[in-house]
Parts: structure tokens; C-alpha cells; sequence
């Protein structure tokens, strides 16, 4: 970029172009909005790794001797509900969506910048509600509230945790909202829809779902919310309900949310795996339409959670078949990915061995997954430790390792300074190893018959145990050091260049960190996505 | 090596785990496969030098087509060898032995037909289908028995049924795998696979209480449900005598099978599966039987199933419980 | 759009148009789509009730057919029919606000909220019949009787007076919100913030509005319909 | 809503649709009386589809929107019905497999 390089520290961007509380609780820029959401997510998945760090803690002996029954219970929820609500699915839209998505299609903000600010302070909220009633004594459904346990018999903070979930759905609605229009209406001229970056396509694949799914869950957890108020008996069986019933509404959209958490961390892989390789990607319109395919699909497989629940059998041949075609995209991207760093000039800093972590563990996590797609052995491993291995291995070695790939790859742009390389590495590979001695054990220990959320087991489990509380606390210290480096990087980090990586898309062609409004004048988008080996440096025109 | 499977002590066991090795093997293969290359290119294509560009790769739509075939004709397989090994699991055979299992928060009590209780142990004998009738009384459990490669959820409300062959005596554990509370991890016991004779030798050890049909009998006059049902002609409801495991005409056109669903549907919610010319006065009895009560109901109706039909001989005192026939070696 | 046409807007902008658009139609096709998306997450908000509805429905055919011989059908029907009239209304008052006619805006827009507290009221007049006769879910709950046999309902009568009050209530809430969002509008239409260039807002709660109307729709039939052939 | 600012006398359409219904809904209120036996719930049904049609053509000007807003009104009634259809299948099959094979 040819313009005039003042150093960083003058020149005015979006970070020191306001200061004091005000100009960050008040700003509707996507990106401080996306710095907003880095530290919300910070926390709320310390808290959520605190809880694991217990559980871990409690599984090292058979016998429930650290918590008592109640206590441990109620630790498996929190970190369950702050997890997949407060981490996962506002994590990658949140930071790296709002930061980047009006950033790659050249445009000023998102279409409803206040409405992003709202959607910020939603999710605040309902973390903060969700974790009010954690410290008041939280609640021991598990994250998935079965009825009739959660309306009829537990006596935790159920009605405090689900409006906190509630509120916490809209922000997620409102996200994916904001991300539908603005890819609709506010792409800069030329970035049309076969040129638009692959990132956005994931980010385009998850609005579809967050629009479509949140809702059910909304009306679903009002109908537990209202029961145990005004003990309606919608999902009680004692007054006629169908606790089957609850589970249908609940998985029409927990399924689709794992989608929602997934999309997001291939859109990152997608852009990480081409940037590194230095070359156009390998089947751009088939890993898109696979994006698109996928949200379409992941709404017609819910019933994969309910094989043993008393779901019809017939009901349950067709959530299987279903389940299998929805594998079928996911294959064709990992496929394409490989096929990416194929002639390529691959080099290796961290975001890529986050990329390539990702590439194996989530093909491993997905084929685990198609054993689960598999009638007659979900039969033996429903609600085992080998279904928990195998959404870790898609959460922990997929969304996770993405989300850190993304968040390297896009921390000068973030923040104008460079990571340590050396200690990103380290990092890098101490998560690998932590990661996969924490979670591999646990599907043998699941085969082997281990039920999910039991504080006390039978004695054969303790070595397999013990493996995985290992790996736990290796996992817990590999991620504290991107933490300790991140924030040591902001004072002290090498000042970015524009395109330190040398890639092409039209984030890289404006300042590290940006200027409040993205671009001096809107750019012009002319030539292919990834276009590395035709001109050496794409230039847009201003 | 350590143990990386649990005993195979089931009819069902053996087929899940050759299953589960080509689902293994499925998985090995493709995740080095990615694995491999995927390291392999990221030596072999190593950037030499800070500018150096990639070599220009065309898109192949062949080579697209193929590896979404493949993926596609795989999980065919899949699913149909996983769907086959579930209707197995899924179809009782005719003859088994009957067992009712009652759920409640933190115990199994199972109650054999002959009227032995048992509480979070159960004895079975080697070689013989059983067929379990579970009932939960307050919320979901599940029933889960890893060395048979079986697990049912047992839902309140409804009867879940499901069966197994134990084929290994030994001692198996029993775990409940659906969250439900405080103990939910205390709710565990034993599942003892026995040979033929070591289970008649319990049998008779255990001093039974009265049959859970006699016991069904005496709620069924408790509940005065024989002023409807005492199959004197012109009774109001409809006889019960020979009525288990019979096609019932409804009186909304369907006709359903008479089983245990049939029978818990007809007395917690009786207007939806009303019998063809009969008048819908039958009130609900949801909440005031227990599922215990439920589970002795239907045993005592399953024992009229071998009475003779209705009219025939009006007997109003309860037809005895006809003896079970020998368990076969 | 060539840069010139974007260059000469930028000059000229409004004041209605948001730093960030080229220009209005960009921003108003940007929003119109945004509350449509809205509209579709509110669609399957009420969806996961009538599903609930269509199972216990087809489960407890006899009782959810008596229980809703219950209801007031003549209320229920006036109640479609205000509802309808407010739809007319409120479309008159998006027709008056994109011919820029101040006064029919806000006549409009208090007819349309006449018209939707007439709905809430006869609401509440339907709601203290059911306080008064027990038909209310929950523990005083007391299990009606048929209305022309006069045998007591089966005892799953109480879901669909369950399903009732949830699927009701929360229309009736999402109508207090429109509410509230037309009292909003007339402050903003006698302000003179509206003009044939820029009158988002009144279309966007527009669309809420005959939403809510449609959803009515559905429900009346659903309701209060249901078991009338039986009687 | 295209920019008719010229356009002085409210369109006519309005006050059609208004009356139609209205008609409509006394239509499912007689009909609602008859014996149609089975048919009764789908001729429910179907009056109340086409007065939302109604509604959302020509009040909410569906008909003059761009074919993007079109396909998300699609899009969420086909998401709908993937809700009701496929649930209410189960419930439907469960019965489809009596457990004794008599």
C-alpha cells in the first residue's frame, strides 16, 4: 500500500481515536465492539475453564470425594452453559466477525452499528444473569435443562440461567442479523458474490442459522421458564406433557448451534490455509456452497441426540441417514483444504500449525462423529465419555485451535503489534498435546461404558481418568501463555506493517490497526479472491 | 494391552463391536490419510524463500466429484449396517422373559413376573431373551448396560420397552446414563448372568412375594375397575379376558395392537384409545396409580390374556396365574 | 453505483442517512431487509408453540376439543376482526407517511392504538372469565366440564388452557409492544421527523404490526374453532 | 414501498383486502359449525393461509419487494414447516412398530 507510512504511534486510528470509558461502552465501531466481545469471551471462558479445571479435578478418583453429588453437578452445568453460550457461539461471530467482515468487503460498518452495541450488551447481560445465578448456587440440569428434571424437580436458579440464555439468544440473533445485511447491502462495488472471501461465506452460513434456529430455543426455554413459575404442565408428564417433546424443540436448535460453532472456525481455516500457502484456494465455489449446505442441513438432523430417548425407530432411520449427508460438506472442505496446500509455498508460523492442528482434529472429530450418525453403536455410547471426547474434538480441536489460528493471524490488524513468534509456537504446540492427552482417553474410557456427568465411577475408569486430568491441566497452561503474550504484545509488540503476511484481501490493504472508518474512500474490488499469483500485490484501486 | 472393549455378554454385543472396528477403521484410515498428506505438503512445499509464490493449481471438478462420492457411498454403508444392527435391538422375540423395571430417583427396582423384587440387581439366566418393561416415576433414567451394548431411556409417562440375551454368565454393571439428579451417578448396580441351573437355584432360593399379577388382581378390584370391566354381558367397558396382544378396533377407525403401551394409554388416557362401541366414560386414572400399580395391572391383564374370551365362562373372580413354563437350558 | 452518484449524494446527504450508507435507498433496502429477518426469527418464536400445540393436539384430541368449546367464541371473533381493522389502519398510516400527510400519519396511527387496546381489553375480559370459572393452569386448577354433555373434561383439558394462556399472552404482549412502538411514532411523526423521503420507521412498524396480526390469524382458528362441528 | 410520492388517494387495494378479510373471517366462523367431518381443521387452515397471504402481499407490500425479502418470508415458513412436519413424524411412527412381533 502506497500511502504515506506515518509510524503507527501519530497516526490516528480506531484505538487512540477516542479514549476514556465512554468512547469503548459507548462506541458503535465494529471493531472496538469486537475488542468488547474479546474481553467478554475472555472471561466468561475463564470461567467456564475454571469449571473444567474442577471437574477434571473431582475425576482423578473414583469415589466423589472433592464435591459433594450436588456440588459437582452443579460445576458440569456451569461450565457446560457458560461454554457453549457465553464462549462458543458469540466467540468467532463476535470478535472475528465484527472485526473483520466490513474490514474484507470494504465497506465503513456493519449496517446497524447501534443495534451491533446492543447486541454486545445483550450478550453482557445475559453472561452476567446466567453467572449471578452461578454464584447464587447456579443450577444441576446440565446445560441441556431435560425436562421433567428442570421444570419439576431441580431446585437450582433454572428460571435465572434461562433468561439469561434468553437474552444472550437475541444477541446472537441480532449478530446474525447484522452480518446477513450487511453482506447483502453493503458490499463495496465488484465484490460480488464470487469474490467475496471465504470468511464471510462462514460468516454468511451462520447468520442463516442464528436467524433460523435461536428462536426455538427462545420459546423453549420461556415454555421451562413459565412452567416452574405458574406450573403449567407443557413438558410434565404428571399433567399430560411429553418430556420427548422438550428434546425435539431443544436439539431443533442445539444442533444447529454446533453448526453455529463450527461454520465460523472453517471460515477462519478457510482463510488461514490459503494465506499461508501463498495460493488461490482449492474448489472456492465448493467450499462455499458447502457453508450454505451445511446450515440448510444441520436443521434436519436433530434427532440424532434422541436415538435411546424413545423416538420412533422410523424417526430415528431418518435423522440418521440425514445426519450422514450433513458429514458430506465438511468432508468436501476438509478435502479442499488439503488440496490447497498442494503446490504450495507453505510457511510455518503459528497461525498455520493452528490451521493444520485444526485440519487433522476436526477430521478425526467429525469421523467420531459419524460413529454417533451410526444407529446400532449410538445405542451403546449415547450419554457415554465417548460423546463427550467427540464434541470436544470438534469444540476444543476445532473451534477452539480456529479461533486462536484466526486471532494470531489477525492480531496485528487487531492491534497494529506483532505476537512473539517463538512463544506462539510453543503455545501452539503445548494445547496440541494437552489437547489430545485430555480428551483421546476419554473415548475409550466412553466405549468402555463410562456415563457422562457421574462425580463417582467404578474403579477400572481411574487410569484412563487420571490420563485426562493430565492432559487437562497441560491444555489449562497452554492456553494461559497466548493470554500472558496477547496482552504483553499490546505494549510492547513489534508495530505491525499493513500486510505483514503478504495476503491478499482487502483488510490487509489498510493500516494496522485501521482508521475508525476502515478505508479513505471505498475501495473498488476488481480481480478473483486470493488472487496471489497473477499480480504480485492486488492493487485496489482507491 | 489394557482393556479397550467391555466384555461381550450380549447377543447384540458381538455386532456392535465389528461395527464399531470398521467404523475404527474407517476413521484410522482417513484421518491419516489427511493427516499425512497434509504434513507431507506442508514439508514438501516448504517456502524456500519470503516471496517465493505458489505453483498455479487448476480446479478439477473430477476430482471433486470423486471425493464426494466416496465420503457418500461410505456413509451408505454405514448407515445401513447401523440401522440393521438397531432393528435388531429393536425387535423383542416373542418368547422372552418378562421383567418390570420401575425407576425412581436414585434406585432400579426390578420385579420378576413369579413376584421376586430385586433392588439395583438383577438376575438373569444365560441364553434366554428378556424383554424389559420400565416405567420411570418421576424423571427420565436410563437404563444402560454396557457389556450388552444396550441402553433404553426410561421416560416418565410412558412404558419403554426393550430387550437383551445374555450370552456370558458373569456379573455386568448396570448404570443409569440419563442426568437425573443429585445421585445420579449412586443409581448403578449389577446385572448377574447366570447358567440355568445356578438361576433355578436362586429362583427358588428367594422366597417370592405374591405374583405381580395377583398383586395386579387385587389393585384391579381396589380400583373397582371390575364394575366396568367384570366381563358379565352388557358390562359398560369393554372384557379384558384374551385381550393381550390382540388387534383392538377404536372407536376413531385405527386399530391398534393390544400391548403394554395399549393398556397404559387406555388407563392414564383412556378417550384416545377408546374401544369401537364403547361410550367414552372411563375417567383418567393419571396420577392416582403409581407406575408400580401400573406395571402389576398389566401383568395381571397379560395373565387374562390365556383366559377364555369374553361371555365365555363368567367368572367374576380373577383367573389364576397360569405357571410359567420351565426356562429352557 | 458509479462514484459520482455516491459523490453528488454525500453532498447533499440528508440528514436521515447513516454515515455508512451510500446512500437512502441503500439504507432503506438495508433495513426493510433487516426487519424482515426480524419477522422470520419472530415466525419461529410462535412456531416452537404451535408445534407444542399440533402434538398435544393430535395426542389429547377429545379434551383439547371440549376445552375449546369453552372459549368465547363471539369475543374471539370480534377480537379478529378489530385486529383486521387495525391492519387497515396501520397500512393507512404507512400509505399516509410515504405521501408525507402529517396529520392522517398520526389520525392513523391513534386508531390503530384505539383499536389494539380494544383487542387488549376484550383480552382481559376473556382472561378474568377463565380467573373466575378455574380455568387457569396450576394448582387451583379445576377441570372444567363439557359444555353439552356435562361430563367432566379428561384432566389434559388444563395443556390446552396451558397452551392457550402461553400462546395468547405472549400476542398479547408482542400487541403491548406495538403499542408502545406506535405511541413512539406519533412523538416522532409530530416532531416532523418523517417525510415521503425517509419514513422507515413507521413502514418497519408496519410490518411488526400486521405480524402480529397474522399470527392472530392463525391463532383464532386454531383456538377457538377447533371442536365447534362437535357441538 | 417504492416512492409513489404523487400517489394522493390511498390505494383502493387497502380497503379490498379489508373486506375480504373480514368475509374470510366470518367464512371460518360458519364453517367452523359444519359437519365437514375430517375436513374441517384443513378448510381452517387454508382460510387463514390465504388471509395471511392477503395481509403480507398488500399490507406488507410483499408484492412490491424485492425477490431477497421474498425468500426470506419462504425461507421461514419452510424452516416452519421442517419444525412441525418432521416432530409431529415421530409421533405419528411411534406406533408404526408394535414391539410384539405376534
Amino acid at each position: 500500500m502506497s500511502t504515506p507510512t506515518a509510524t503507527p504511534s501519530q497516526r490516528v486510528d480506531y484505538l487512540n481515536a477516542s479514549y476514556g470509558v465512554k468512547s469503548w461502552l459507548l462506541t458503535t465501531d465494529h471493531k472496538r465492539i469486537a475488542i468488547l466481545y474479546l474481553i467478554g469471551i475472555t472471561f466468561f471462558f475463564a470461567i467456564g475453564g475454571l469449571a473444567a479445571a474442577l471437574i477434571r479435578l473431582e475425576l482423578l478418583t473414583p469415589a466423589g470425594d472433592v464435591f459433594q453429588a450436588e456440588m459437582y453437578n452443579r460445576i458440569f452445568t456451569t461450565h457446560g452453559v457458560m461454554m457453549v453460550f457465553f464462549f462458543m457461539i458469540p466467540g468467532i461471530p463476535g470478535v472475528l466477525g465484527n472485526f473483520l467482515i466490513p474490514l474484507m468487503i470494504g465497506a465503513k460498518d456493519v449496517a446497524f452499528p447501534r443495534l451491533n452495541l446492543l447486541s454486545w450488551y445483550l450478550f453482557a447481560i445475559g453472561g452476567l444473569t446466567a453467572l449471578w445465578a452461578v454464584v447464587h448456587g447456579g443450577v444441576d440440569t446440565g446445560w441441556t435443562f431435560y425436562t421433567p428434571y428442570s421444570t419439576v424437580y431441580a431446585n437450582g436458579w433454572v428460571v435465572v440461567t434461562a433468561v439469561g440464555i434468553f437474552i444472550s439468544g437475541f444477541s446472537s440473533i441480532l449478530t446474525g442479523l447484522n452480518f446477513l445485511v450487511t453482506l447483502h447491502t453493503m458490499r463495496a462495488p465488484g465484490m460480488t458474490w464470487m469474490r467475496l472471501p471465504l470468511f464471510c461465506w462462514g460468516m454468511y452460513a451462520t447468520g442463516i442459522i442464528q436467524i433460523l434456529g435461536t428462536p426455538v430455543i427462545a420459546i423453549t426455554l420461556l415454555l421451562v421458564a413459565a412452567e416452574r413459575i405458574f406450573h403449567l404442565g407443557v413438558f410434565d408428564p404428571a399433567q399430560g406433557g411429553d418430556p420427548v417433546l422438550f428434546q425435539h424443540l431443544f436439539w431443533f436448535y442445539s444442533h444447529p448451534a454446533v453448526y453455529i460453532m463450527i461454520l465460523p472456525a472453517m471460515a477462519v481455516i478457510s482463510e488461514l490455509v490459503t494465506a499461508f500457502s501463498r495460493k488461490p484456494i482449492f474448489g472456492y465455489k465448493f467450499i462455499a456452497a458447502s457453508s450454505v449446505a451445511i446450515a440448510v442441513l444441520s436443521f434436519l438432523v436433530w434427532g440424532h441426540h434422541m436415538f435411546v430417548s424413545g423416538q420412533s425407530v422410523y424417526a430415528g432411520l431418518v435423522f440418521s441417514i440425514l445426519s450422514f449427508m450433513v458429514a458430506i460438506p465438511s468432508a468436501i472442505k476438509v478435502f479442499n483444504w488439503t488440496a490447497t496446500l498442494y503446490k504450495g509455498s507453505v510457511s510455518y508460523q503459528t497461525p498455520l500449525l493452528y490451521a493444520l492442528g485444526f485440519i487433522g482434529l476436526f477430521t478425526f472429530g467429525g469421523l467420531t462423529g459419524l460413529m454417533l450418525a451410526t444407529l446400532g453403536l449410538d445405542v451403546h455410547v449415547h450419554d457415554t465419555y465417548f460423546i463427550v471426547a467427540h464434541f470436544h474434538y470438534i469444540m476444543v480441536g476445532g473451534t477452539i485451535m480456529a479461533y486462536l489460528g484466526g486471532l494470531h493471524y489477525w492480531w496485528p490488524k487487531i492491534s497494529g503489534k506483532l505476537y512473539p513468534e517463538y512463544w506462539s509456537r510453543v503455545s501452539a504446540w503445548v494445547i496440541f498435546i494437552g489437547f489430545n492427552l485430555t480428551f483421546f482417553p476419554q473415548f475409550i474410557v466412553g466405549y468402555l461404558g463410562m456415563p457422562r456427568r457421574y462425580h463417582a465411577y467404578p474403579e477400572e475408569f481411574q487410569v484412563l481418568n487420571v490420563m485426562s486430568t493430565a492432559g487437562a491441566s497441560i491444555l489449562g497452561i497452554g492456553y494461559v501463555i497466548p493470554l500472558i503474550y496477547f496482552v504483553y504484545s499490546m505494549r510492547y509488540g513489534k508495530d505491525a506493517a499493513d500486510n505483514p503476511w503478504g495476503a491478499t484481501g482487502l483488510e490487509w490493504q489498510t493500516p494496522s490497526p485501521p482508521p475508525t472508518e476502515n478505508f479513505p474512500d471505498t475501495p473498488v474490488v476488481t480481480g478473483r479472491p486470493y488472487d496471489y499469483l497473477t499480480g504480485r500485490e492486488e492493487e485496489a484501486v482507491g | 494391552m489394557p482393556q479397550l472393549f467391555p466384555p461381550e455378554a450380549s447377543s447384540f454385543a458381538g455386532h456392535v463391536d465389528a461395527l464399531y472396528i470398521f467404523l475404527i477403521l474407517v476413521t484410522a484410515f482417513f484421518s491419516l490419510l489427511i493427516g499425512t498428506l497434509v504434513v507431507v505438503f506442508a514439508i514438501k512445499f516448504h517456502r524456500k524463500s519470503p516471496d517465493e509464490v505458489a505453483t498455479e493449481v487448476h480446479e478439477s471438478g473430477l476430482l471433486e466429484i470423486v471425493w464426494t462420492v466416496i465420503p457418500f457411498g461410505l456413509v451408505l454403508v454405514m448407515f445401513a449396517w447401523g440401522a440393521s444392527v438397531y432393528f435388531r435391538l429393536s425387535r423383542p422375540p416373542a418368547n422372552a422373559l418378562d421383567i418390570y423395571v420401575t425407576a425412581k430417583q436414585w434406585m432400579w427396582k426390578l420385579q420378576h413376573t413369579d413376584g421376586h423384587r430385586e433392588m439395583n440387581e438383577l438376575h438373569v439366566p444365560v441364553g434366554v431373551p428378556v424383554r424389559l418393561t420400565m416405567a420411570s416415576e418421576d424423571v427420565i433414567h436410563s437404563f444402560y448396560v454396557p457389556a450388552f451394548r444396550f441402553k433404553r431411556d426410561v421416560v416418565p409417562g410412558r412404558f419403554s420397552t426393550a430387550w437383551f440375551e445374555a450370552t456370558k454368565p458373569g456379573k455386568y454393571h448396570l448404570f443409569c446414563a440419563e442426568f437425573c439428579g443429585t445421585r445420579h451417578s449412586n443409581m448403578i448396580g449389577w446385572v448377574y448372568v447366570m447358567k440355568p441351573a445356578d438361576y433355578q437355584a436362586w429362583l427358588a432360593g428367594g422366597v417370592p412375594g405374591e405374583t405381580l399379577a395377583a398383586a395386579g388382581a387385587k389393585r384391579f378390584i381396589e380400583h373397582q375397575c371390575n364394575t366396568c370391566h367384570g366381563d358379565q354381558p352388557g358390562a359398560r367397558g369393554p372384557s379384558l379376558n384374551g385381550l393381550f396382544g390382540k388387534q383392538v378396533q377404536l372407536a376413531n377407525g385405527r386399530t391398534v395392537l393390544a400391548d403394554e403401551s395399549y393398556i397404559r394409554e387406555s388407563i392414564v388416557n383412556p378417550q384416545a384409545v377408546l374401544t369401537a362401541g364403547y361410550q367414552p366414560i372411563m375417567p383418567t386414572f393419571q396420577g392416582l396409580i403409581s407406575e408400580e400399580g401400573l406395571l402389576q395391572l398389566v401383568a395381571y391383564i397379560k395373565s387374562l390374556a390365556s383366559a377364555p374370551p369374553a361371555g365365555a365362562a363368567a367368572s367374576a373372580a380373577p383367573a389364576p396365574t397360569p405357571e410359567r413354563k420351565t426356562i429352557r437350558p | 453505483m458509479a462514484d459520482a452518484h455516491a459523490h453528488a449524494a454525500a453532498h447533499a446527504a440528508p440528514p436521515e442517512l447513516r454515515h455508512h450508507f451510500v446512500d437512502l435507498p441503500a439504507q432503506r433496502e438495508a433495513s426493510s431487509l433487516g426487519m424482515w429477518l426480524f419477522l422470520v426469527t419472530e415466525v419461529l418464536f410462535f412456531g416452537g408453540m404451535f408445534t407444542a400445540y399440533v402434538v398435544y393436539r393430535s395426542t389429547y384430541r377429545r379434551a383439547f376439543e371440549g376445552a375449546s368449546n369453552l372459549l368465547d367464541i363471539k369475543l374471539g371473533a370480534i377480537n379478529t376482526g378489530v385486529l383486521i381493522m387495525s391492519s387497515l389502519t396501520m397500512a393507512m398510516a404507512v400509505w399516509a407517511a410515504s405521501v408525507g400527510k402529517k396529520k392522517l400519519i398520526i389520525l392513523f396511527l391513534l386508531a390503530t392504538i384505539g383499536l389494539g387496546s380494544v383487542f387488549l381489553g376484550i383480552k382481559y375480559v376473556e382472561y378474568k372469565q377463565k380467573f373466575d370459572h378455574h380455568e387457569v393452569p396450576g394448582p387451583h386448577f379445576v377441570v372444567p366440564h363439557d359444555e353439552n354433555t356435562h361430563e367432566p373434561l379428561p384432566r389434559q383439558a388444563e395443556m390446552f388452557f396451558s397452551l392457550y394462556f402461553c400462546m395468547t399472552g405472549l400476542h398479547a404482549l408482542h400487541m403491548i409492544i406495538g403499542v408502545g412502538l406506535l405511541t413512539w411514532l406519533i412523538v416522532k411523526a409530530r416532531a416532523d421527523a418523517f417525510s415521503p423521503r425517509y419514513y422507515t420507521p413507521v413502514d418497519n412498524v408496519g410490518l411488526y404490526w400486521h405480524f402480529v396480526d397474522i399470527v392472530w390469524i392463525f391463532l383464532f382458528p386454531l383456538l377457538y374453532l377447533l371442536g365447534r362441528h362437535t357441538l | 414501498m417504492s416512492q409513489n410520492g404523487s400517489h394522493s388517494r390511498a390505494p383502493k387495494a387497502y380497503f379490498l383486502v379489508f373486506a375480504a378479510l373480514m368475509f374470510f373471517t366470518a367464512l371460518t366462523v360458519w364453517a367452523a359449525f359444519q359437519h365437514l367431518g375430517v375436513w374441517n381443521t384443513p378448510v381452517a387452515l387454508a382460510i387463514a393461509v390465504t388471509k395471511a397471504l392477503l395481509v403480507a402481499l398488500i399490507f406488507m407490500h410483499l408484492k412490491s419487494s424485492p425477490r431477497l425479502t421474498i425468500l426470506v418470508v419462504a425461507a421461514s415458513v419452510l424452516w416452519l414447516a421442517f419444525l412441525i412436519v418432521i416432530t409431529v413424524s415421530d409421533y405419528v411412527t411411534r406406533a408404526w412398530l408394535p414391539i410384539y412381533p405376534r
